[in-house]
């Protein structure tokens, strides 16, 4: 357990780190406003993180959720261009994505194909179907209303909606994560895969639970991507499955599963959200981004795997006393 | 029989393309014996069109036009296509000239380079600090126009150009660079975004930021995606060729080079049908119109057609 | 012999299996087989390796589904669809394996599944912590229900399985080899629980291996044998020789097999070896033709020393030197090349590659010597393992057959197969016999004596103390991490080795 | 003593012959379904049968499938490689690097495949040295080295190879035969004897199925990952080298994508993602499917994000129809 925390501390303190090195150069960027931005302008991986940590706690990966975003984000901008209401958007976004990752969750909980082979392909097959969906064309401001592009920037005791539902989603998952049957069995999927079956927890079943929380997310963050950027096309969010997973790993969610903190996830995805938003302010350039996250990754994995390693069992009185 | 042109763009459903392709059917429909074949990878990779590219020799088309993503990669597969007796021009974004018969700018350089700084500067009269968003950092047209603009800046005294930044055409990246210019310099004046994505996100980010009235963006961007900011103020004016009439050009240059009715040679005129002519340079490029400025007086006219 | 069916006493079975039928690809576990569990009474369940007995738990907890005949509770017909249902109609198991949550704390590890709610429906996890606290207290393990289970000794760890079992109010309680990792203390406390919950009237299904305990604790006895019933009756009706002949078929001689060793020049000398955390000053010499016994309690790092000179883990001082030769291994490959081999306790995971087929587990230790050039040569590996395979009398369907799909006994004869085919100089058996039926076991005690008669040097680790007297020339007894003491001759007496291991009395003057 | 106790018995050394098993495998189909659509191919398009359309097609998989037979042996072992695009990256910048320094051809080849075997050896390190999984170091290192590349290029690009250099990913070794189909061929050949007919190849697949057991039978596991990831490296310089000089340029975003394309054809190919199993024929098989998929969509002019649609298809269909046969049948 004390292990556990100091990972989130020390995380917490780069966090720190950083933005005391890029206030230096430049205090306007932890203006509180400016933080705000920051925090608002991460929601979505945070979200997309949240979701992605469930479905990895249970020793699988998602990787369609960028497109699962794109697709719920581009029937968001269909429906509302059919004039769909706003709250039913919203329902239906949330229902679409979760429908998409319980196709994910069916395959691998029926037919037991890997994770990362079953999201492969649907991360191509979700892009594809916007595609179908729209023949390729844009959704642009002007063919979206004033409504549906304002919810997520309504500014509601200083923090845009956005930031709201990703305060709300980062509770909502800690919650069910620490507290609820569903959430401790993604650990313990994830943690002994075969314990869980021993324990009565169907391995399957609960990965599909995750897959379709991760697709859930998806589904909301699409409607908000779409309205903030107030663009829907076929490749928005192109490549950020990746950033998320990398979010986690930085968190320190374990790859192998049954072990991770929100917290860890919400403070990876903040490290990359910081980064992303500093450089150009900092006035490095933006050429310099890629390689500077990658040491990131790296950085965390190494950090992680260095204080995740065993101990050892002291069998030794003698050196047990000498520590 | 039929003459088999090919348009290929740099990807499949940006607007801007979709309008080109309608001019290119129009073109089609004048000429009456020309098929269109509209194609184009799914995202901006060079890797992307040589597939698409390879396929098309394969079908022996009489004539490929093309939107490069990268100037130089596409050179092998395009000498391969003309050793196979296929007609190949740029245009929009060019292929370097071994790459190619002739390419079509849709307007000169120095004319959009000097369009877009001055747009800029027409709505400042004090002057102040502009910064640019560009694309991708591979795209050849964008980073040739801030060229343009960065030569003629000095006869704009009052405009301080003071950064570049590239929103890699995607909606997130323009719009979170967008934000950083006005973070990085609170001073500043005007955006100016030579990418119909990048006007988008930095007139979007600007309305964001609360900033319409203090942040002009301007560039590049089309009518019908621009309309609702032109609207707003945070885009006072901005410019742009007409798509449908590039792609209705290109066309007809392809259809009669293909037909051997033209040479692609410098000093050469082609004509474009209903657009009159163009004359190609020492480079076999040619230029064909200029840009057309757009504001709240004539947005709501255009922003129905592209 | 053959059993008649119902008690004497007259008492109705709480659970029963009728005609129970599990196949898996290529092995049929079961075929068709009868148990009757009777309330406040044990009935031991014991069988050759293989023969089907935790097949059986895993059918009676949901975790395996029958593919024929009826599971009846109280003679009614039920079904088990999860190991949640079976806990529900109050069957409850402390299976073979642990089968645990590294990651989770002991309390969550006791409850997962069926954790205590609070009135909106979340976990109760102060609740949840003082139950835990009482049923841990209740089998006398004084652990702190908080902690994280990767903290805990391996004996620990089988507590708080066996804590799992007894937090869900059963009727029927199942222990499938529970005393395997436990110390002396614990299994007479085990034993004590036993009797208690017998008092409270559950019908108890007791597994082992250990006959002792057997004829201690149990009521009735039900043999299986190759996946069939063959037989049941009382435990006061029958002997030990009786239960052996039926479990396999024929009467086996619990006599050790141990021949008169011929003891030549020193093999391998360790001296002053060290680890960070694991051990301690462990020197000893072993000569050829010698077994030298390692005998400990569970956790005295008996298992870490063979693995260091091993080259799985690295001594932090000290050297080693065979046939006079300093060596300083530093990885399997170079203990191999230097002659020694080590056939590990945890044969699932350390000993057999399954997924690979048998003849490839047998050479892959010996593939520059089948092969040529660094190509593969597959005549001769077939050679190489159907005479090594052979030699251990192994039984499989073919040599090209997945090992995965044999039983432990005989995935143990083809990992020895394995060492014995690179023709070692020293073979270190780490419990070489542990959960191993007693036929298998007289196999692998003959193969061993025969092996020392042969010149091979050999170290046999064993926490089975007749075992270890009954094989071993020398033993070397370990207690937390160091040597405690060295038997030779007429010293080599349980009490010796027990006191040694346990630390008290006898001072370490003995030590080499 | 003894002799009682163990009666003679002789095991077979194999129930089935090798030839009954191949003809039930997995390559058997791919096979089947490569003749197929090749077939179907030839007749919805009458640009299909002809050689020059063939080997220009070809392109559309060779570099590709170059990595896949390394990143094949890497998943067999357990491990991915999801670096294999940005390797390119990097490889190629350094190429472009030297070229405008004035390096002429064979050094350039040279400074590509050492590129390319240093990420490797990087990659390696971390995994086999440090013991970090794979997956996530690998996702790492693929923002890192293309972020390099990114550094030195910038916006710009290196252009302007030497005319020899051009040989290696436009030029024809005899009639229709590409340079790279010559280097595919070579590599299928090299890598299916590597790990089907070597003791490396055989402690690949013990590792896949039991690293732990395998370092318990004194392989040394961790030189076996190590070299994996150099090999892997090494086959994503000789793709550099190929694909940028059939580019005949050299940005940061060459490339990208890459790795997703080449872990699709592994899985294709047979190869357990879960490691322990496949081979190298099935990942030729699946690189030609692949390849003809492609291209035959291409000629009937269908957008690459329908094929993208279909590769992804059949990439779930491979696996779930097999399964969901079985279950159907088991009722
Ligand atoms: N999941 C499985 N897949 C395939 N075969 C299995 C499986 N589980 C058990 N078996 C086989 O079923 C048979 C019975 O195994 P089981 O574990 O019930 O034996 P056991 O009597 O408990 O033996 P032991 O005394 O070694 O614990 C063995 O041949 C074993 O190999
Ligand atoms: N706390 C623990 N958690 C997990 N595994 C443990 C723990 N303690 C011991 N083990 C495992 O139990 C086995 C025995 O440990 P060790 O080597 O310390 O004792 P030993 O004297 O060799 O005992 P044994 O007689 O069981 O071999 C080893 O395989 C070790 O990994
Ligand atoms: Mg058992
Ligand atoms: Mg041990």
């Amino acid at each position: 357990m004390s292990i556990l925390k100091s990972r989130e501390t020390i995380l917490a303190l780069a966090i720190a780190a950083l933005l005391a090195a890029v206030a230096s150069r430049f205090p306007g960027f932890v203006a509180p406003a400016n933080l705000a931005g920051v925090f608002t302008d991460t929601s979505p991986l945070i979200l997309l993180a949240l979701g992605q940590m469930a479905v990895i706690l249970t020793k699988c990966i998602d990787l369609s959720v960028a497109a699962n975003l794109a697709l719920c984000g581009m029937a968001a901008a269909l429906m509302n261009g059919a004039g769909v209401p706003l709250p039913l958007i919203l329902l239906a976004v949330v229902a679409l994505g979760a429908g998409l990752g319980a196709v994910n969750g069916l395959l691998v909980w029926k037919l037991g194909i890997p994770s990362i082979v079953v999201t492969l392909g649907t991360m191509t097959i979700y892009r594809g179907a916007i595609f179908l969906m729209t023949g390729g064309a844009w959704i642009n401001a002007h063919q979206m209303s004033e409504g549906f592009k304002a919810f997520p920037r309504a500014v509601i005791g200083g923090l845009p909606v956005m930031a709201w539902i990703a305060v709300a989603g980062v509770a909502g998952v800690a919650l069910l994560l620490t507290r609820t049957p569903l959430g401790r069995a993604f650990y313990a999927v994830g943690g002994n895969p075969h314990a869980a079956v021993y324990a009565g927890i169907s391995v399957g079943r609960t990965q599909f639970a995750a897959f379709v929380l991760s697709g859930a997310l998806a589904g909301l963050t699409g409607y908000l991507w779409v309205a903030r950027y107030a663009v829907a096309y076929v490749d928005i969010a192109g490549g950020f499955e990746l950033d998320v997973v990398a979010a986690c790993v930085i968190g320190g969610i374990a790859i192998a599963g049954g072990s991770g903190t929100v917290a860890g996830a919400v403070m990876g995805a903040l490290f990359l959200g910081i980064i992303k938003n500093a450089l150009p302010v900092a006035g490095i350039s933006p050429f310099w981004q890629m390689a500077i996250s990658g040491t990131a990754i790296l950085a965390a994995i190494a950090f992680n795997a260095a204080s995740r390693r065993e101990p050892g069992r002291i069998i030794l009185r003698q050196a047990e006393a000498a520590e | 029989e039929t003459t088999r042109i090919a348009l290929v763009v740099k990807a499949l459903g940006i607007g801007f393309f979709e309008a080109a392709h309608k001019g290119a059917e129009e073109a089609a429909a004048e000429l009456g014996d020309v098929e269109i074949i509209y194609t184009g990878p799914t995202d901006t990779t060079a890797e992307g069109q040589i597939e698409v590219i390879n396929s098309l020799i394969a079908q022996r088309v009489d004539a490929i036009a093309v939107s490069a993503n990268d100037t130089d990669a596409l050179v092998p597969t395009l000498k391969k296509a003309m050793d196979r007796g296929i007609t190949v021009i740029s245009w929009d974004s060019g292929v370097a000239p071994e790459g190619r018969m002739m390419h079509l700018d849709p307007s000169s350089a120095p004319l959009i380079g000097n369009t877009i700084i001055k747009l800029a500067a027409d709505h400042l009269p004090e002057g102040g600090e502009v910064a640019v968003l560009s694309a991708t950092t591979t795209s050849t047209n964008q980073n040739t126009w801030i060229e343009e603009m960065n030569k003629v800046a000095g006869n704009y005294p009052n405009v301080k150009v003071v950064g570049t930044v590239y929103g890699d055409d995607l909606a997130d990246k323009s719009y979170r660079e967008a934000q950083g210019l006005m973070q990085t310099y609170p001073n500043l004046k005007a955006i100016i975004a030579p990418t119909s994505v990048g006007i988008v996100a930095a007139a979007q980010a600007v309305t964001d930021a609360g900033k319409i009235g203090q942040v002009n963006v301007t560039g590049l961007g089309l009518p019908s995606e621009m309309a609702g900011h032109v609207k707003s103020g945070a885009s006072k004016s901005f410019a742009i060729w007409n798509p449908i009439d590039l792609g209705y050009s290109a066309t007809m240059i392809a259809y009669h080079l293909a037909k051997g009715e033209a040479k692609a040679e410098p000093g050469a005129t082609i004509p474009i049908g209903r657009m009159g002519e163009v004359t190609l340079d020492n480079n076999n490029t040619a230029a064909m119109a200029d840009p057309f400025t757009y504001d709240a007086s004539n947005i709501d006219q255009f922003s129905s057609i592209f | 012999m053959q059993a008649d069916p119902r008690p004497q006493d007259g008492a109705a079975p709480v659970l029963s299996l009728r005609g129970i039928v599990k196949t898996f690809p290529g092995v049929r576990a079961l075929g068709g087989v009868v148990l009757d569990l009777y309330p406040g009474q044990v009935t031991a369940l014991i069988g050759e390796n293989g023969a089907g007995k935790s097949t059986v738990v895993k059918v009676l907890t949901g975790i395996y589904q029958p593919d024929e005949g009826e599971i009846l509770l109280d003679g009614q017909p039920v079904r088990f669809p999860t190991a949640q249902a079976a806990g529900d109609a109050g069957v409850t198991a402390i299976h073979q394996e642990t089968v645990l949550f590294d990651d989770m704390t002991v309390a969550e590890n006791i409850f997962i599944g069926h954790a205590p709610r609070t009135r909106l429906g979340l976990i109760d996890r102060r609740a949840m912590r003082d139950r835990a606290r009482a049923i841990l207290r209740g089998i006398g393990a004084d652990l702190d229900p908080a902690t994280r289970l990767r903290d805990l000794g391996i004996a620990s760890k089988h507590l708080v399985a066996i804590a799992r079992a007894l937090s869900i109010d059963a009727r029927v309680v199942i222990m499938d080899e529970p005393t395997a990792a436990l110390s002396h203390k614990e299994i007479a406390e085990l034993y004590e629980l036993v009797e208690k919950m017998k008092a409270q009237g559950k019908a108890i299904l007791f597994i082992s291996h250990k006959f002792d305990e057997i004829f201690r604790i149990a009521d009735r006895w039900t043999v299986f044998r190759d996946g069939q019933f063959a037989g049941q009756g009382r435990m006061a009706d029958v002997t030990e020789g009786q239960l052996v002949q039926m479990m396999v078929g024929r009467s086996v001689d619990q006599i050790y097999p141990k021949r008169p060793a011929r003891i030549g020049e020193p093999v391998l000398t360790v001296a002053g070896y060290c680890h960070p955390t694991e051990f301690a000053d462990i020197a000893f010499t072993l000569r050829r033709g010698e077994i030298l016994g390692f005998y400990g309690l569970i956790g005295a790092g008996r298992s870490e020393v063979m693995q260091a000179l091993f080259g799985i883990t690295r001594p932090s001082k000290g050297a080693c030197r065979i046939d006079g030769r300093v060596l300083a291994i530093r990885s399997t490959a170079q203990a191999v090349d230097a002659g020694i081999v080590y056939v590990p306790e945890d044969r699932g995971r350390q000993g057999a590659v399954k997924g690979l087929p048998i003849f490839q587990n047998v050479t892959l230790p010996s593939l520059r010597r089948t092969g040529r050039h660094g190509f593969l040569r597959l005549a001769e590996e077939f050679r190489l393992a159907r005479d090594y395979t052979r030699r251990l009398d192994l039984r499989a369907a073919s040599l090209d057959q997945d090992v995965g799909l044999l039983s432990g006994g005989n995935q143990q004869k083809v990992v020895i197969a394995k060492w014995l085919a690179t023709r070692p100089r020293v073979i270190i058996l780490d419990e070489p016999t542990k959960g191993i039926d007693i036929g298998s076991k007289a196999a692998v005690h003959d193969f061993m004596s025969e092996l020392a008669a042969e010149g091979l040097a050999v170290i046999m680790v064993s926490s089975e103390i007749p075992e270890v007297l009954g094989m071993s020339d020398r033993v070397i007894v370990m207690r937390e991490g160091r040597i405690a003491a060295e038997f030779e001759g007429d010293q080599m007496t349980p009490e010796n080795l027990v006191r040694a291991a346990a630390g008290i009395g006898q001072p370490r003057g003995q030590a080499a | 003593m003894t002799a009682a106790l163990r009666p003679e018995r002789q095991i077979p050394d194999r129930l089935t012959s090798p030839a009954a098993r191949a003809l039930k495998s997995w390559e058997a189909l791919l096979a089947v379904v490569a003749v197929g659509i090749f077939v179907l191919n030839a007749f919805a398009s009458p640009y299909f049968l002809d050689p020059w359309n063939l080997s220009d097609a070809s392109f559309n998989f060779t570099e590709k499938a170059m990595i896949a037979f390394a990143m094949a042996m890497l998943i067999v072992a357990g491990e991915i490689d999801l670096s294999v695009g940005a390797i390119i990256a990097l490889a190629s910048t350094v190429m472009g690097l030297a070229m405008t320094a004035g390096a002429g051809t064979p050094v350039l080849v040279v400074l590509g495949l050492a590129t390319g075997l240093a990420c490797g050896a990087f990659n390696g390190l971390l995994v086999a040295r440090f013991g970090l999984p794979s997956i996530v170091v690998t996702i790492g290192t693929m923002s890192l080295f293309r972020g390099i590349s990114f550094i030195v290029l910038g916006d710009g690009a290196f252009t302007g190879y030497p005319p020899g250099f051009a040989w290696f990913g436009q030029g024809y070794v005899f009639w229709v035969i590409t340079v790279e189909l010559v280097i595919f061929a070579a590599a299928a050949l090299a890598f299916g004897v590597l790990l089907h007919r070597t003791s490396f190849g055989r402690t690949v697949f013990a590792i896949g199925n039991n690293s732990v057991a395998a370092r318990f039978s004194g392989i040394r596991v961790d030189r076996v990952r190590f070299v994996l990831f150099l090999l892997t490296g090494l086959m994503s310089g000789i793709a550099a080298v190929c694909l940028t000089s059939r580019l005949g340029s050299t940005r940061p975003s060459i490339a990208s994508g890459f790795e997703l394309e080449v872990v699709t054809i592994v899985v294709l190919g047979g190869v357990s993602i879960l490691g322990g199993s496949g081979s190298i024929a099935g990942v030729v098989l699946a690189a030609i499917v692949m390849g003809l998929v492609t291209f035959g969509l291409g000629l009937l002019n269908v957008p690459g994000i329908v094929m993208s649609i279909v590769v992804g298809a059949l990439l779930i269909a491979v696996i779930a129809v097999p399964r969901l046969w079985s279950m159907a049948r088991r009722g």
